[in-house]
C-alpha cells in the first residue's frame, strides 16, 4: 500500500485498517457502492475519495481493478484478460439491431421522448424495444418534457454505465466530437417518416371502444 | 463492381435492393445504405443522385411487382418532389426551399448514421457480464439495501401491464365488422399528405392489402370518399384524367392572388 | 506483486499475466477452485501452486484474503474485519405478485381504497398485503373518503419515489407509455386500421369471413 508521509504509527495503522475496510466492503459487493454508503461504514474522520483513489492506484495493474461507475465504485476483472475469462461464459442473448440503435439514441440524446426516436431512426419504435431495454436495467422513464402532451422521456440508469464500463455519461465514446458536430440536436427534421403519424391516430384503445 | 467480364449477369443496385428489402428498416435506412455506396463522405453526399438511385429502386420494385410499404412510396413521391425542386429555378416564394430541404435531408442520414456507429462503438466496449466479471461469490452484507425487498421499477410497470392486460382481456368485446372507416382514411390521408406537395395517385396511399379482399375494397372505397370530404373542405385537389383513369390528389394550393 | 528472482523480462512478464488471470479467475467464479480447473486455464507450463501461494503472501495482509477451503482456492473477506462488516444474516427477500400489483394500484389509482382496489383486480386483498406495504413504508393511508362508512384511502409515500428513483408522481409512465414501450401487449387492431400498424392487420381470410 502506498502510504503518504504519515509518520506517526497510530494514524498509519488507522490508515491501514479503513483501506481493509474499504477493499473488504467493495469486494464483498457485486453491485457497485457510492461514496456515502462507504463513507456511512468509514465513520465520519475518513477522506473516503482520498482513499478510493489509494485503493484503484493499487488495483490498476492487477488482474482486479477497482472502478467507478456512475454514482459508484466497484471491484471488476480487468478488460483486458477478456479473452481468456470469456470462456467461462454461456452465450448472451443477442440484442437485435432496433434494439442497439434505441439505446445509442437513448444514451446520446438523453432525455429523449420516443418520438425523437422516432425522428432519429425514421421508423416507428416496435413494440418490445424499450421493454427489452429497460428490462436489461438499461434504460427507465426519465421526468416528463413540459411540452404538448406531456410526453415521457427516457433515460440510462447507472447500471448502464456499469454494464458498458463507463465512469459517467461525458464518458461516452464520441460524445464531444458528436455535439460539436450538431449531431445530437434531436430536432425534427423536414421528412417525419414516422414520427407525428403516431400521434394523429386514434389509439388501438380508442379504436376498440366503438 | 463488374470488371471480371460478367458485367450483365450482375443485378443492378436497384435489384439487389429489392432483394435486400427485407433487410431494412424503413425508407431511411435504405436512403442511408445507398448513400454509403456513393462512397463519399456524408456531408458531401449528392441529394440528388441520392433520390435517383432511390427512384430507380422504386421502379425495379413495381416492375418484380413487389408490394411496398406505404413509408416507401411516401418517400419516393417525397423525394421525386424534390428533386424537381433542385433542378427547377428557385422561386422566391418557395419555402423551404429545395436546398434547405436537401440539407435537412443530409443532416438526418448523418444523424443517423452517426448513431449507428456509436452503437457499434457501444456494443463493442468490454461489456459487464461477457467481458468484464464482477465478484462471483459476492458475501451478502447490510450495506446499500434501503429496503429488504427487492423491487425494480421494471417490476412495478411489469406488474401494472400485466394487470391491465389481464383486465381488458377478461372483458367480453363485440368484434366490430373490420371496414376501414372514412375517418381513419381522412386522418390517414390528411397525415400523409402533408408531406407530399405534388400530385400523386390514390392509389399509392392504400394501405397494404391484397387486391380484392374485403379490407382491400373497404380502404379503397373509404380513401376515395375521404378524398371527396377533403376536396369538399378545400384540403386538397383532385384530377382524373380519363374515366377509369387514375385518380390523381395533392394538397391544396393557397388561392393565387 | 512479489516477483521472485526471475531476470529475464520476457518471463517476468509471462509470470505476471499469469498472477494476474488467476487473481480474476478466482474474484470472478462464485465457487472455490481447485487447482486442476486453475491448472487447465493457465496452461501447462504454470507451476500453479507457486503462483497460489506467491497471491495468497500478497494478499495475506490485505482486507481480502486467498484461502484454501476444502474445495478448492476463494476469495475471502479478512475474518478480522467481520464484526466491522456486519454480515447480514436476512436474506432479501421477493416481494410477491399480489403485493407489487397492489402497490401499482395504489400508485397509479391514488387515493384509492381497499374496495377499490379490490374491485380493480377483481380479487379479495388480504389484510397483510397492506401491511407489507405500509410497513415497508411505500403506502400510508391518505383522507378518508366522504361517502358512506367514511373508508380509509391509500396513497404512495416519498419512499416510494425515492425507491423507485421518480422525483414526483407524474414521472410515473402512463398507459400509452406502457403500451409503447411494450409492457402492455395490447390485443391486434380489429378496427380502425391505420398507416403504421400494418403487422397488426387482421389476415385476408379473417377479413373475408365478415
Amino acid at each position: 500500500m502506498v502510504i503518504e508521509m504519515v509518520k506517526d504509527p497510530e494514524r498509519v495503522e488507522a490508515k491501514i485498517q479503513k483501506l481493509r475496510l474499504l477493499e473488504a466492503l467493495l469486494f464483498a459487493s457485486a453491485e457497485p457502492l457510492d461514496e456515502e454508503v462507504l463513507g456511512g461504514r468509514l465513520g465520519p474522520d475518513a477522506d473516503v475519495r482520498a482513499l478510493l483513489e489509494e485503493l484503484r492506484t493499487h488495483y490498476a495493474p492487477r488482474g482486479v481493478n477497482l472502478v467507478r461507475t456512475g454514482a459508484g465504485w466497484a471491484f471488476r476483472t480487468a478488460p483486458d484478460l477478456a479473452p481468456l475469462l470469456r470462456l467461462e461464459q454461456e452465450v448472451s442473448k443477442k440484442l437485435s439491431r432496433a434494439a442497439i440503435e434505441t439505446l445509442a439514441i437513448v444514451a446520446y440524446h438523453q432525455p429523449v421522448t420516443r418520438g425523437e426516436i422516432e425522428q432519429i431512426r425514421g421508423v416507428a419504435t416496435s413494440k418490445g424495444t424499450l421493454d427489452i431495454l429497460m428490462e436489461h436495467g438499461w434504460i427507465r422513464p426519465g421526468r416528463r418534457r413540459e411540452t404538448a402532451g406531456r410526453p415521457l422521456t427516457w433515460i440510462t440508469t447507472d447500471h448502464f454505465l456499469d454494464h458498458f464500463g463507463l465512469e459517467t455519461l461525458r464518458d461516452l465514446p464520441g460524445v464531444d466530437d458528436l455535439r460539436a458536430a450538431g449531431l445530437l440536436d434531436s430536432r425534427p427534421v423536414l421528412y417525419g417518416v414516422s414520427a407525428g403519424v403516431g400521434d394523429a391516430l386514434p389509439s388501438p384503445d380508442e379504436a376498440d371502444e366503438e | 463492381m463488374s470488371d471480371d467480364g460478367f458485367a450483365e449477369d450482375q443485378p443492378t443496385p436497384a435489384e439487389q435492393l429489392v432483394v435486400a428489402l427485407d433487410g431494412f428498416e424503413g425508407p431511411i435506412d435504405m436512403l442511408l445504405a445507398l448513400a454509403r455506396d456513393q462512397k463519399v463522405d456524408l456531408t458531401k453526399i449528392s441529394i440528388l443522385a441520392l433520390a435517383d438511385q432511390y427512384l430507380a429502386f422504386v421502379a425495379e420494385a413495381r416492375k418484380l411487382r413487389l408490394e411496398l410499404a406505404a413509408d416507401y412510396l411516401v418517400m419516393a413521391a417525397w423525394l421525386a418532389y424534390l428533386k424537381s425542386r433542385l433542378l427547377i429555378p428557385e422561386q422566391p416564394e418557395d419555402e423551404p426551399s429545395g436546398e434547405d430541404m436537401a440539407a435537412a435531408l443530409a443532416f438526418q442520414l448523418q444523424r443517423l448514421e452517426a448513431m449507428k456507429g456509436v452503437a457499434a462503438t457501444l456494443m463493442a466496449r468490454p461489456r459487464l457480464g461477457i467481458d468484464v466479471f464482477a465478484r462471483g461469490a459476492p458475501e451478502d452484507l447490510d450495506i446499500q439495501r434501503k429496503s429488504v425487498f427487492q423491487v425494480t421499477l421494471y417490476d412495478l410497470l411489469k406488474a401494472y401491464g400485466d394487470h391491465k392486460r389481464r383486465k381488458d382481456a377478461s372483458v367480453l368485446h363485440m368484434e366490430p365488422l373490420r371496414l376501414y372507416s372514412i375517418e381513419d382514411a381522412v386522418k390517414r390521408l390528411a397525415e400523409m399528405m402533408g408531406r407530399i406537395p405534388d400530385w400523386t395517385t390514390l392509389q399509392s396511399f392504400l394501405p397494404r392489402e391484397p387486391a380484392g379482399s374485403l379490407m382491400g375494397r373497404s380502404a379503397l372505397a373509404a380513401h376515395f370518399a375521404a378524398t371527396l370530404e377533403l376536396a369538399k373542405a378545400g384540403q386538397v385537389e383532385l384530377r382524373q384524367d380519363g374515366a377509369f383513369g387514375p385518380i390523381w390528389v395533392r394538397r391544396a394550393r393557397p388561392v393565387e392572388e
